[in-house]
Formats: structure tokens, C-alpha cells, sequence
């Protein structure tokens, strides 16, 4: 069986996001002043070739953990494909 | 196979295609049928204006293009010219600005991919990149979002690869907002017994197919991106777009050199406009063979493809190897080393046929030489537009100068197409490799042959408002440009290389301009002795009302035999005599001066004395092998005024001059653009003999004044800080740019 | 004898020829060794080199960690042999744990290449790091040289006295004006606790040959080349 | 009232994306040989201040559309921060 999932993979949250504070400068210049908060990651989308679900996952985790994601500086979640609600932007 | 016939309705397969009703009948003729939709495709994209050079071939005929120094002339993928000491240096220039108009980053990165793959086929290393560069003004927000993302992007692709970017160039005009211009060079150096050759013959050999695999991105990107003008809803063109892979690109690098030193290939061709088919058909008819290609071979990225896709697909990142059968497993095995793909799509035969094979059928048959050496050639109407004579007379010199010469020089020096381009070469590595010895900022970039005290000087000049004003000038200004500022190093010019970017070659003012560049380039070319070893055409630069300037680009190479007698522009101390070589007369016309201060651009370009220009050269060379400067730096973009203040900024050390002394009215002895001539100051005890030289050659040479303090003064005039000098010269491009913002 | 000072090829190294040709040019032996090595070629000494490993595309670093040759790097680190990472080696150095910390995407977003000043920091009595005080000429070019480290970490790095160079005025004064990609405390390059693991987001390669600009990266060969003649003698 | 959300910018199918080749081509030296179609996009996380959720989100695909997605290359999805279930991955 093939499962799909989706990976977050984002800065740790004390250290600063250069991505998310350049875009986060640029909002209010463009128009919009109301936006704060503005964080930039990656977004891994992946398909497992295994058994089970969870034997699926469980290697997810160990590929985000030793190679996805570099835990000096960055988290990551693993969003199982199926749970991701798209809305209706242009896809 | 089925021939064709076209049904009689508006909706013809072939002029969807871009190809003209007598073009398709030229078609029929040269099969004795009607071609399939699988060869159809395959013409319009060799026949397509970017991939046959119908509209231009006439006129490239008359260019200049042998001469002891050249190895390889037009024709091949790269020019070639032997540097001494058994090198060969081998160069080209190719536009990628359709592309960039419609995405910044990956078209201008994609470019740069192009024309190093152009240069690795003929099996040099690729050591250097310039990117001359045309954008509309900066207040306007479409434009620095466009000028960022070209810029961004050849950076992303050169840093990756490992190519130091060295030099170029940036221009603003308006007419540059709809349609920016993206010209890449790259210069590689190979040992001259050692170039891959394309030898005749060779049914047999294999063509294997190295890199990436074959994506539908960039179907028909020869026909809609390259060769049709960018209409108002230029984003349809969307899925021709391409993203590069730099990676990948620097493996096929290192494969594709390591193939070549050990003498695996018989021939190899980049990937280019009209994918496989342009590689392959070339291939062929060059050779004088025919060709068995089995496209169900093809790596592919996306499953379902049709053959007219395989065939066309302009996926970057590919190269087709030639190589004898017994080699075969030797290739794979240095590919696989790299981590390249490496698969046999083909084998050359004898005759002249194409054949092209998809799930074991023929699926199309067509003479080789037919697709890539019979497209059709016009020579189309050209006439001078009739408004030029009334701009040609409004002359600039003849205008009072409407604001302070001090205003009008700060107007001059902080103009964006003159400020510093820092802000642009920063983005850029031009260091790795270790060749550079001399990078952007200077008149020419300096790269060190390995090994050896040799050196290659190689620089990329245009001046688009020249070619709006005399297309026939802008061209010869082009090359006595290019040859000066490789000259002002202390190098001897060599040969060039082109890029002539212009509107819509069907519309006669177009092409009588185009006509006009390509006669003043020749006739350059021929005076200097620097022939022309390649080039690249890029026409349909325009869209709506807005065509670009006639805009010929010239890339120039020289040889500078110890690179540690070169020249810098810097004044490098205090109390040394300046000179100014070369005649000033009253020469606003097309001008920075024209367009920064009276904001116009009208007028007569300088007149250009090829016979002086090849004296100066001459001269220059001379007083660098002997040591006798310490600094030069030639006069083009605002003439003397930014000369001075750009060799004072290089050196951090101000100036003291007088540039009045033949009576010239301040304005012209300050901004005039006349041609050949060089700002230089004399090594401390040798102005005599930099004096005698000169009047051995025949090079007016007049006093200045001295090096020193902290202040630019123009005696008699006016003088300012030298640090208000910089703020404005390296503070402009940052200041227009600050505004914007960067995506993600 | 000369060291012999191995330079490590990954599929994407771009200064890699430029380091072999530095080793050459400082007296020491060059050595090219291939990412696919399980070996070091018994070199003294061992130089990962600036470039885009595998393309860098996930994370500076992220894949070239894993490649064969890494295991004997590990180990010349652990048995205090002389390990120099420049610009991509840096960033490998911190990817694999060698150096602590990470290098992210410079502040302002570009690339940048230009020639900067770096002041050396002295080394601690117990290591055997680069010799501080020294202002050094040297250029960079890279988009992600950021130096970032969790506060904790950062502590222990000064504390310990890991900082081996930060940028600087050309006279030597430590400023943020002359941090040119936001490093954390100026910071430009790091030694391991030993201080046999230089990483430097610097290219000392690019500074050694006088007729090509400053000569700021012989420091970093010196260091490099004599460390290495140590570990010949002893 | 600040309504967060997180959006997902992802290259159009059909385009190369070299950096999911890179990771795909070297999972399998890393020992897993059961992952295939790795994609490689952005994830952006941001805080929008609006008087309704609605207005909120229709300028979080206005932004999308003009500044956060490059349209030309890129679509983009987006996830309203409550809707995704983050999983059990370190965070
Ligand atoms: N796009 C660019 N990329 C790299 N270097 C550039 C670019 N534009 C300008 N430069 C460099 O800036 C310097 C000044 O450019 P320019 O004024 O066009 O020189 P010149 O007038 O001598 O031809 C040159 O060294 C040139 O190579
Ligand atoms: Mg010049």
C-alpha cells in the first residue's frame, strides 16, 4: 500500500525567521497592516511504500528526525494527507 | 504513414504552429507529401524564427569572420579563438529575455544553464559569465521586481555551478518595461588539441542522452516564448516556463569534462531550443548522416507523453553524447559516477533521414538537413523610420544647460544605467575557480589562464540609445566599445561575440535597423581586426506600441600576455599626472547628459574613427607592456565627468583638473560621449614617454591636472566632497531597489 | 615532509579545486579525496570545501552529511587531527554535530560576495585553535551564513571561547555594521573544544595568491598546514 | 479579533522541483527505497487581525495570490490553522 503524507518543517521558535520577518516587513508597504506573526517553513509532501499506516509513519518520523528537519534549529509535524482540509484557492 | 493534406479552414494545424502557408508547402515539397502532426511540430520549431534565423541569415553573411586568432568561427555551438600557448578560449552570448519577461528568476537562471551548455559542447570548461541586462525604470514596481528576479536568478544558477559572473552590464529605459533584455555570455577555456570537434561521418555511433529527464515544460517554447511577440496576456505562455536545476547542471559539467579529457566522445551537443530535435537533426546534417532515434528511450518525467512532446520538450539540463559503440559502457560508467542518467535514444546511419521511432513504429521520417539547414530565409522589407531625421536634428550640445553643472554631473553620476551596479555583482560569486584576476567594476574582467601568466579579458557593451538614433553607429559603437575597454586593461582585442535584440523583424523600420547594426558591427569588426566567431538573434522584442531600442551587444575577448602588467581604473596614489586620450568635441547627442539633465533622447550619436579607435588600442597596449600606467579607464556613459569620478571612487583620492583648456563649452568638455578615449595617469617619471607614445601614434593627449586630496574639483567650475560623490554613485541602484520587496 | 592535506569532492563542491591549488601554494602536499571515499587517503589533514553539496536544496549540508566519506572525517575530528570547513564545510561541519549551532539564510535574503575583515579570536590554553588578534582580509560569497544557535548554546560558545573569528571594521572593531548576514555575535567562524575543527564561513582559499587580491587567508593555512605537520612529527 | 492561518505554496504539477528530486534521489542511500513523488514547497504561517473570519481569509488568498505565491510557477492551498491536527512529531 501507498500512503501520502505532508511534512512542516519550520525554525524553531525562539531563533528569527528571516523569511517570515521580510515578508512580515513587506505586508503593511503592499497594503495590508493587520498581518503579524509571519513564519516561513518548508512543506514536504511524501508517499510510503509499506504494510501499514503506521509502520508508514513511524518511518516518516524517523526520516523527518534525522534528515528532514535539522533539530538544532528547526520542529517539525507530520500532517497525515487526508486530514489537510484544502480551501477553495486556486489549486 | 498517412500524409496530411490541410484542410481549407482558418484553423490550420501549421499556422497555429507559426508557420506561414508558403512555408508549409516548402515542407510538403521538401518530403513529397504533406508531413504528419509529428513532423509538423518538428519543423515549426526548427523552422520557427529563434531556431532558423530566416529574418536575419542574409545580413550575418556580411559580417567578418576569419582571421588568424579564430579556431572556430559561426555555425558550431561556440565560437572559438586561440588565446597562445596552445589554449583556446571559446565564447558565446544568447538572450533568454522572452523567458525572463514572463518569470524573472527561472527564465534568466534558465539562460544562464543555455549558454554554459553551448560553451561545454565544444568541450571547454566554462570560466566565466557576463549578463548585459535591459529593464524599464525603477520607480515603477513591475520593473524592480523584474530587474530583482533576473538578477536573483543568474545569481542562484552561476553561484551554484560554480561559474564566477565577472562583469556585464545594466541599462534603464522605458522601453525596457514591457520588454526587459536578458543576454548571457559565458567564456570557457579548453586546450586548444583537445576542443570536440563535430567530424563528419559516423553512422554507427551511438547518441546517448545525458542528464535530465524530458518534462512537458518548455513544449513549444521555441515557437510561442522565443519567436512570437509577447502579447498582453503574456502569461498564457505559463506552462512553457522552466525551472532550473544548477545541481544537476554542474554535474553534467564535471561528466561531460571528464568524458571529453578521456576521449569517450565523438561529438557532443547541448539541449537547446527544439529539444532532441534541433540536437538531433544538427547532429545529423552536419555529419552528413542520417539518424535512427527511438524516443520510447527518452527518460521522461511526466507519463503520457505524445512524440511531438519528446521531441520538442526544451527541459533543461540535457546533453546527447556521440559515441562510438564500443564506449558506450565507459560513458555510462562516468555518468553514473556523477549521478547522471545515461541512455542510448539512438545511432547515426547512413543517408540523410531522420527517423523517429515511438512504441516500434516509424512515427516520423524527414530529411536531417532538411530541418536544420533548409529552413526558409527572407530577406524582408526594410526602410528607415520617417521621425528619425527630426530627432536626429533636435541636438542636445546646442541646449543651455538648464540647472547647475554641479546638479547636471550628480544628475549624471547618480543616473541608474551609469550609479554603481554593486548592488547587482554583490549577488554574484566572482571569485570561485580562483581565475578572476580582475572582476566586475572594471573596464574589462580579467581571467588567469591556470598555469601560466596569460590571461583572457573579455567585457559586454551596448548602447541602445545610440542604435534608436543611428542603428548603423549603435552597432560600430558597439564593438569599438567592447575593444576599448578589453584595450584599457592593457589586453589585445581579439574577436566577438553578439547579441542583437530587436522588435519585429516583419515591420521595415525594424529591420532596416537591424540591417544598419549589422553593417556597423562588420564594418567595426573588419577596421579593429576582431571577426565575429558567433552571435545570437532575438527578435519580437516588443509588445503593444513598445518596441525595444535597436540594441546590438557586442562581447568582446583580448589576451593580455602577464596579467601582472595589467591596468586598473582606480587612481591608485596621490600626485600623478592625468591625462585625458583622444579628441573631445561637442558630442551630447543620445547621451547620458541628453536623457539624465534635458531628459531627451535625440540628437546624432559620436562619430566614430575606426582608424583612431585601432590606434588607441595599439597605444594602450603598448604603454601596459611597458608598465608606464597607473591607472586607466575608458570614457563611454557620461563622459569625462563620470571617468574622473568613477577612477577617483575606485582609488578613494580625489582629483584637481582643468577640462576646459581647448575652449570647449563646460557642459561638453564635462558630459561629451565622443568616442575613443581614455582617462589614464602616468606611472610617477614616465609621462614623457606615455607623451612621446602617443604622439608616435597619433593620439591626441592632453594634461588634466593631478591626483590627490579629498575633493573632485573641476577647476574654474565647481568641486564636491568625494564622499558626497560616493553616496551618490554607490548609493543609487540600493536607494531605487530599498523599495523592493523581496519574496519569499 | 610535506603535509598531506586532503580535500573532499562532493557531487556540487564548487572551491574544491580552489582549496587543492591553495594547499599547493602554502607547502603543503594537495590531496583530492571523492564524497564515496571510506577513507582519507592517509592525509594529515583534511579540508571540506565551499560549493552547493548535492545542491544544498533542503538545507545547507543535509545530504553530504551522510555521505561515506563523513565517517573518517569524524574520526580524524575525534583523534584531534586538523579538520578545516569552508563556507559549505562549515555548514556540513554543524549539520553532522562536529560544531555547534546552524547557518541559515543570510538577513537580508541575497547571496553576497565581497571582500570583509574577520578579527580572530585567541584560542583557549586547552586547544590548539587559529592564533587570535589577528585582523584578516578575506572574502565570502554565500546566501546562507547566518550563524544561529539556541541561547543556552550560544552561552556555552562564548563561554568555552569557541568564536575562532568574527567580522569586524577594518581596523578590527567588532560591529554590527560589518556583520554582513546577521550572524549571531558577529560570529564567522567556530572551532570544536579541541580546536582541531576549524569551520569558517570565509574562504581563506580565495585569499592566498597575491596577484589575485589580500592574502587574509594565509593565517588559516598556517594554522592548518602546521597543525598538521604536528600530527607528521608525532 | 486574529484569526491565524497557514498556507501551503507549492510548485504546479508538471514543473521540475529540483529540491523534491534531491531529497527523493537520496532517501534511498539513506536506507529507505519505499518513497516516491516527494515535493518540495513553502509553508507560511500567519496572524491576520479582522473584524470576521471571512474578511480575514479572503485577504489571506489576496496576499496569496499577489505576494506569497509567484502565480506563474506556484499554486498554493489554504489550511485554516484550527483545521489542521498536528501529530504526535516533536513540536
Ligand atoms: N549585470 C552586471 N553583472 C556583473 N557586473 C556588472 C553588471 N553590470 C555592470 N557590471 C560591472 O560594473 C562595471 C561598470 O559597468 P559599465 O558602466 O557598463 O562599464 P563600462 O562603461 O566600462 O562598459 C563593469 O565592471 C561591469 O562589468
Ligand atoms: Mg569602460
Amino acid at each position: 500500500m501507498k500512503y501520502r503524507f505532508e511534512l512542516i518543517v519550520s525554525l524553531k521558535e525562539g531563533l528569527l525567521d528571516p523569511q517570515g520577518k521580510a515578508v512580515q516587513e513587506a505586508l503593511p508597504t503592499l497594503g495590508w497592516d493587520n498581518v503579524s506573526e509571519v513564519r516561513v517553513g518548508k512543506h514536504i509532501e511524501l508517499l510510503v511504500e509499506s504494510d501499514s499506516r503506521m509502520e508508514a509513519r513511524s518511518q516518516v518520523e524517523e526520516m523527518a528526525r534525522k534528515f528532514l528537519s535539522n533539530p538544532v534549529i528547526e520542529d517539525f509535524v507530520i500532517l497525515v494527507a487526508d486530514t489537510v482540509q484544502p480551501a477553495k484557492g486556486p489549486r | 504513414m498517412t500524409g496530411r493534406q490541410p484542410a481549407p479552414t482558418e484553423d490550420l494545424l501549421h499556422r497555429r504552429l507559426g508557420l506561414t502557408d508558403q512555408e508549409f508547402d516548402a515542407i510538403v515539397d521538401k518530403l513529397g507529401r504533406g508531413p504528419n502532426d509529428t513532423e509538423l511540430a518538428m519543423f515549426a520549431a526548427m523552422w520557427s524564427e529563434h531556431c532558423s534565423y530566416k529574418s536575419s541569415k542574409v545580413h550575418l553573411r556580411s559580417l567578418p569572420t576569419r582571421g588568424p586568432q579564430v579556431l572556430v568561427g559561426p555555425g558550431q555551438d561556440a565560437g572559438v579563438v586561440a588565446l597562445g600557448e596552445g589554449v583556446a578560449c571559446v565564447f558565446k552570448i544568447e538572450s533568454h529575455s522572452h523567458p525572463s519577461a514572463v518569470e524573472p528568476f527561472q527564465g534568466a537562471a534558465t539562460g544562464v544553464g543555455g549558454i554554459i551548455r553551448d560553451v561545454l559542447s565544444m568541450g571547454a570548461r566554462p570560466v566565466a559569465l557576463l549578463d548585459p541586462l535591459r529593464f524599464g525604470p525603477l520607480q515603477d514596481a513591475r520593473n524592480r521586481y523584474l530587474f530583482a528576479g533576473v538578477v536573483a536568478g543568474i545569481g542562484q544558477y552561476g553561484n551554484s555551478i560554480g561559474v564566477p559572473t565577472v562583469g556585464g552590464e545594466v541599462k534603464f529605459a522605458p522601453c525596457h518595461s514591457a520588454n526587459p533584455t536578458v543576454n548571457v555570455m559565458c567564456v570557457g577555456l579548453a586546450a586548444a588539441d583537445e576542443l570536440i570537434h563535430s567530424p563528419k561521418g559516423g553512422a554507427g555511433n551511438v547518441l546517448v542522452l545525458i542528464g535530465a529527464s524530458t518534462g512537458r515544460d518548455g513544449i513549444g517554447g521555441v515557437s510561442v516564448l522565443a519567436s512570437r511577440t509577447l502579447d498582453q496576456d503574456a502569461h498564457r505562455a505559463r506552462p512553457s516556463v522552466q525551472i532550473g536545476d544548477p545541481f544537476e547542471e554542474k554535474l553534467l559539467i564535471e561528466a561531460c569534462l571528464e568524458l571529453a579529457r578521456r576521449g569517450l566522445l565523438d561529438g557532443l551537443q547541448d539541449l537547446g531550443g527544439a529539444g532532441l530535435t534541433c540536437a538531433v537533426s544538427e547532429t545529423a546534417a552536419r555529419r552528413g548522416v542520417g539518424v535512427d532515434l527511438d524516443i520510447d528511450e527518452v527518460p521522461l518525467r511526466e507519463p503520457g507523453m505524445e512524440p511531438f512532446e519528446v521531441l520538442t520538450s526544451e527541459s533543461q539540463e540535457r546533453m546527447l553524447a556521440i559515441v562510438r559503440p564500443d564506449d558506450v559502457g565507459a560513458v555510462r560508467e562516468v555518468c553514473a559516477k556523477w549521478g547522471l542518467s545515461a541512455r542510448a535514444v539512438g545511432k547515426l546511419r547512413g543517408g540523410g533521414q531522420m527517423f523517429v521511432r515511438h512504441q516500434g513504429r516509424v512515427v516520423a521520417q524527414v530529411p536531417a538537413k532538411a530541418l536544420a539547414e533548409e529552413g526558409p530565409e527572407y530577406e524582408r522589407p526594410a526602410s528607415a523610420p520617417p521621425w528619425l531625421v527630426r530627432v536626429r536634428e533636435d541636438d542636445p550640445a546646442m541646449q543651455p544647460v538648464p540647472v547647475s553643472l554641479e546638479e547636471a554631473f550628480y544628475s549624471v553620476l547618480g543616473a541608474p544605467g551609469v550609479a554603481s551596479k554593486r548592488w547587482v555583482h554583490e549577488q554574484y560569486d566572482s571569485l570561485v575557480q580562483g581565475g578572476t584576476v580582475l572582476g566586475p567594476g572594471a573596464d574589462a574582467a580579467v581571467i588567469r589562464l591556470e598555469g601560466t601568466i596569460r590571461a583572457v579579458a573579455v567585457s559586454t557593451d551596448g548602447n541602445g540609445r545610440y542604435g534608436l538614433l543611428d542603428p548603423y553607429l549603435g552597432g560600430a559603437h558597439a564593438v569599438a566599445e567592447a575593444a576599448r575597454n578589453v584595450a584599457t586593461v592593457g589586453a589585445r582585442p581579439l574577436a566577438i561575440t553578439n547579441c542583437l535584440n530587436f522588435g519585429n523583424p516583419e515591420r521595415a523600420e525594424v529591420m532596416w535597423s537591424f540591417a544598419e547594426a549589422v553593417r556597423g558591427i562588420g564594418d567595426a569588426c573588419r577596421a579593429i581586426n576582431t571577426p565575429v566567431t558567433g552571435g545570437n538573434v532575438s527578435f519580437y522584442n516588443e509588445s503593444g506600441d513598445s518596441a525595444v531600442y535597436p540594441t546590438p551587444v557586442v562581447g568582446m575577448v583580448g589576451v593580455l600576455d602577464d596579467y601582472r602588467l595589467l591596468v586598473r581604473p582606480g587612481f591608485p596614489s596621490g600626485g600623478l599626472v592625468i591625462y585625458v586620450l583622444g579628441r573631445t568635441l561637442p558630442e551630447l547627442g543620445g547621451s547620458e547628459y541628453g536623457e539624465a539633465v534635458l531628459g531627451k533622447v535625440s540628437g546624432r550619436p559620436p562619430r566614430l574613427d575606426l582608424d583612431a579607435e585601432g590606434r588607441l588600442h595599439r597605444l594602450l597596449h603598448e604603454c601596459a607592456r611597458q608598465d608606464l600606467l597607473a591607472s586607466a579607464h575608458d570614457l563611454s556613459d557620461g563622459g569625462l565627468a563620470v571617468a574622473l569620478a568613477e577612477s577617483s571612487i575606485a582609488g578613494g583620492l580625489g582629483f584637481t583638473v582643468s577640462v576646459q583648456d581647448d575652449g570647449l563649452d563646460p557642459a561638453v568638455a564635462l558630459f561629451s560621449e565622443s568616442a575613443s578615449r581614455v582617462l589614464v595617469t602616468a606611472r610617477p617619471g614616465r609621462e614623457g614617454d606615455v607623451e612621446q607614445l602617443a604622439a608616435v601614434l597619433q593620439i591626441p593627449i592632453t594634461r588634466l591636472g593631478l591626483t590627490g586630496g579629498s575633493r573632485l574639483e573641476f577647476a574654474g567650475l565647481f568641486d564636491v566632497a568625494l564622499s558626497d560623490a560616493v553616496v551618490v554613485h554607490e548609493g543609487t541602484l540600493p536607494r531605487l531597489m530599498s523599495a523592493q520587496r523581496v519574496a519569499v | 615532509m610535506k603535509p598531506r592535506v586532503a580535500v573532499v569532492t562532493f557531487p556540487g563542491s564548487l572551491d574544491d579545486r580552489d582549496a587543492l591549488r591553495a594547499v599547493a601554494l602554502m607547502g603543503g602536499d594537495p590531496v583530492a579525496a571523492w564524497h564515496a571515499d571510506r577513507d582519507l587517503r592517509g592525509a594529515d589533514a583534511v579540508i571540506l570545501p565551499g560549493g552547493f553539496s548535492y545542491g544544498d536544496y533542503l538545507r545547507t549540508g543535509a545530504i553530504a552529511r551522510f555521505a561515506p566519506v563523513m565517517a573518517a572525517v569524524r574520526e580524524y575530528a575525534d583523534e584531534g587531527r586538523p579538520v578545516l570547513g569552508v563556507c559549505n564545510g562549515f555548514q556540513i561541519l554543524c549539520e553532522v554535530g562536529l560544531l555547534p549551532g546552524a547557518l541559515i539564510r543570510n538577513r537580508t535574503l541575497s547571496f553576497v560576495c565581497r571582500w570583509i575583515h574577520v578579527r580572530t579570536e585567541g584560542p583557549t590554553e586547552a586547544s590548539a585553535g587559529l592564533a587570535g588578534g589577528e585582523v584578516l582580509q578575506v572574502p565570502i560569497k554565500h546566501g546562507e551564513g547566518q550563524f544561529v544557535a539556541s541561547q543556552e548554546e550560544m552561552g556555552r560558545i562564548e563561554a568555552q571561547g569557541l568564536v575562532a573569528m568574527r567580522y569586524c571594521a577594518p581596523d578590527g572593531t567588532i560591529d554590527e555594521r560589518f556583520n554582513p548576514n546577521g550572524s549571531a555575535h558577529n560570529i564567522a567562524g567556530l572551532h570544536n573544544e579541541t580546536g582541531n575543527v576549524l569551520g569558517m564561513m570565509p574562504h581563506p582559499e580565495h585569499a592566498v595568491d597575491p596577484d589575485l587580491g589580500p592574502t587574509g587567508g594565509h593565517a588559516v593555512f598556517h594554522w592548518l598546514l602546521s597543525a598538521a605537520r604536528d600530527r607528521v612529527h608525532a
